[in-house]
């Protein structure tokens, strides 16, 4: 059994605390919006000058000067604040957000990470994402375990050009979730019908067995959206 | 009595010459000066350098720069999969490209807006971007030395302004224009609405008209008036 | 529910412990946080490093800190000739005193504030400011080496606030407040009065809440209320 | 017969153009405001955040909040912004004012001014005088021609405390209006009942004659101050 990608957001929803300043990149990170507690105020921000992103809006509705960064149309939620970009990037990059959730090609055991170009891609774009390695404490990556060929993208040594150094902290992907501690990847939770040799066995890297290792509790479905396959 | 006002933008973009760096507000279509764009297309000026935070996108003012080639350089941080009249300038070597990270990028126009001599950034070190580039260890982390970027013409978006050049924008419109509105030789804004002067409280002016040279009332493009571009961004 | 309202001074300045460095926000007396000053005096905290534009004038809020001798050092621009508590300390050899011109000092308290390592400034250059720093010359201009600030504490004065922290300030108030916000590893606001979530319009707060820990909602310091110091400035 | 103080700031006030941002030091320069055309739209700018001071405020008309950086209260004129201390600085040393008026305690031939401390001086404090004297294009000094014990202002070399290096454009006194020029400082105009040569004898710095130098046109009185002595 495998997290879907709303699985894995749902999961890294669950782990955001009330008072949370968090950005999320495109991908699965931009899908754990929809699954925020309601009862929990988190201020989602956008690189392009909003702390406080709300839904999207109902069709018609649409603010011709209210996007996100991902280019989409968006709302603002309670106490929104608007800004211009030097302000946002000291947020970003002044280490004030408390979480930043990014996609990744890549993880390596140390905390590098890789999401910004393909390796071979021939239009480059990094857009804010160094900023936002480089100044979020806490940075989770969301992805899938494997390639779609079966390849470990937890690794040794990340082979696709590196976003930053030594910066993520947790990875979640639709098998695991995965510590980066200080001297060695650790595995907190895995996915019901997996266990940690079979986690260990995809992975490239060394990964440590948590004491209190445990079952990703992620429930089947939620509005109707699968979370699990 | 002082008066910014111009008659149209093809009036404001009659300095620019061939050669010349200009920098350009908006991200994604927010905020993205699109008549100004198209006044410079009519008037056929070449050799652009282009600072901006993308290459545009569909084919209308920013990306038709790109499509009939002028411009021979763009420092960018995030050129999308989406700017295909960029991308195809790129992929056969018309048009040199400077990936400049987005923060970097926002804080080198601040340092030539602002007098400072340059400064060391955190994001890119150790990365392919930091090739070529001096590195500096402060308080035991390391950073990137940086240097200041500034225009000779820098073109704006706003929502109003008054005589004075001040401006003030709406929504997501405040992205780079602020900082841009610092760092240019002559600098020109267009704006969907010019109000009487003493119509902006002191506290809610965005830009002071010190930094605005230019502006110029204009419908906005029809290009950005009812939709966002499709772009993603990472 | 987020709320970072506390009920007063007192306790807004309960973490601060001997030998922190202190940032205060202000220009003259507009824009001081003065009653968390007086909570600060009267807690008895002393070996603060103060980061400010000034050192207050008169007897009271930020020149009762130097009264009471709590302060080893001072980074400034300006201490007035008013300040004479500071300057009966500073005469003594009693407090330090590291002199930043304002412009540098602001954009060291940036540096701090946005992740940055460190920047060249025109400011001070051949003269005796510059003496010990690290000079460079960019594109034919010499420029002194600056690092960051960055404060244990940070207070702020702003006119209203909410429960999320944003702030809004009025008239000249902004001044070293809204850089400073971006600065602390613990950053309180006093202010006149606390407005109900959703009082602010997006538009208009000029300090986020993100940089906000905790507000305190008090009356202007009597010092403060009706009439500016009669300091002068050059 | 001499420039009063106020005869100073008037012969400055004629010099300044429509459409400039200026930023008046305290002492003379402050007095610059009071002999501006009213014909004439100029901004003036407070480090402290404003642009476009206007006058004083009645008595019991003030604004706590509002204070200029000689910390007297102010009003604000039309067309006039509030801002923060980022901001204001990025005008001043980016070079977006058009003038500085500043006083000064000497100025050298190379345009090397000092104003911020007076030799000796206890406790020292610099404010913005030396972003404003890097920064501006047109730095424009408002001062005594000799000290008051009869010394030459106007030097080969500073003894002061430096404020800036070669940043001095013009200079007023109470008898001449001196242009420092790349090679040399040159008289432009002087105070009738003197002559140039009289000007050179209270010049330390060699002063070179302006072909078209003249004498300075200044009014008795003005709005009953006098403007010369």
């Amino acid at each position: 059994m495998m997290l879907t990608r709303d699985g894995i957001a749902y999961r890294i929803a669950r782990d955001l605390p009330e008072g949370g300043y968090v950005n999320l990149g495109v991908g699965i990170p931009i899908l754990v919006a929809n699954y925020l507690d309601p009862g929990k105020e988190i201020f989602i921000h956008s690189e392009n000058g909003i702390l406080g992103v709300g839904p999207k809006p109902a069709r018609g509705q649409e603010d011709p000067d209210l996007i996100s960064a991902g280019k989409g149309f968006c709302t603002l939620a309670l106490g929104a604040s608007l800004f211009d970009q030097t302000l946002s990037f000291a947020m970003m990059r002044g280490g004030h957000l408390s979480h930043a959730v990014l996609g990744a090609i890549e993880v390596a055991a140390n905390g590098d990470f890789a999401n910004w170009r393909v390796p071979g891609q021939a239009v480059p774009g990094v857009g804010g994402a160094m900023d936002l390695a480089v100044g979020a404490p806490n940075i989770f990556v969301a992805m899938s375990h494997l390639t779609n060929k079966g390849k470990p993208k937890i690794v040794n040594t990340c082979s696709a050009p590196l976003t930053a150094r030594g910066c993520v902290k947790r990875i979640y992907t639709d098998l695991a979730i995965i510590d980066v501690g200080t001297d060695a990847l650790v595995l907190r939770e895995f996915m019901p019908g997996h266990d940690p040799s079979g986690i260990r066995a995809k992975t490239e890297a060394e990964l440590t067995i948590a004491a209190d290792c445990r079952e990703i509790d992620v429930p089947e479905t939620f509005n109707g959206v699968p979370l699990r396959q | 009595m002082i008066d910014k006002t111009l008659a149209d933008c093809k009036q404001a973009v009659a300095p620019v010459f061939d050669g010349a760096t200009v920098m350009f507000g908006g991200f994604g279509n927010v905020g993205m000066p699109g008549q100004l764009m198209e006044a410079l297309l009519l008037q056929g000026t070449r050799d652009l350098t282009v600072i901006s935070n993308g290459a545009g996108s569909g084919d209308f003012a920013l990306a038709a720069l790109f499509r009939e080639r002028r411009v021979r350089k763009l420092i960018a941080s995030f050129p999308a999969p989406t700017s295909k009249h960029f991308r195809e300038c790129y992929l056969k070597g018309e048009v040199e490209l400077e990936l400049v990270p987005q923060g970097t990028l926002v804080d080198r126009i601040r340092a030539g807006g602002s007098g400072l001599g340059g400064f060391y950034a955190p994001a890119g070190v150790g990365t392919e971007l930091a090739a070529g580039k001096e590195t500096r260890v402060i308080n035991g982390r390391e950073y990137l030395f940086e240097l200041p970027l500034h225009a000779d013409f820098v073109f704006l978006k706003a929502h109003r302004g008054d005589r004075f050049g001040n401006l003030c924008y709406r929504g997501t419109m405040r992205n780079f224009n602020m900082v841009m509105a610092t760092a240019g030789k002559l600098v020109v804004a267009e704006v969907e609405e010019i109000v009487p002067a003493g119509s902006f409280s002191p506290e809610s002016v965005h830009t002071p008209g010190i930094f605005v040279d230019h502006l110029v009332q204009v419908a906005r493009h029809p290009g950005l008036a009812d939709k966002p571009s499709e772009e993603t961004a990472p």
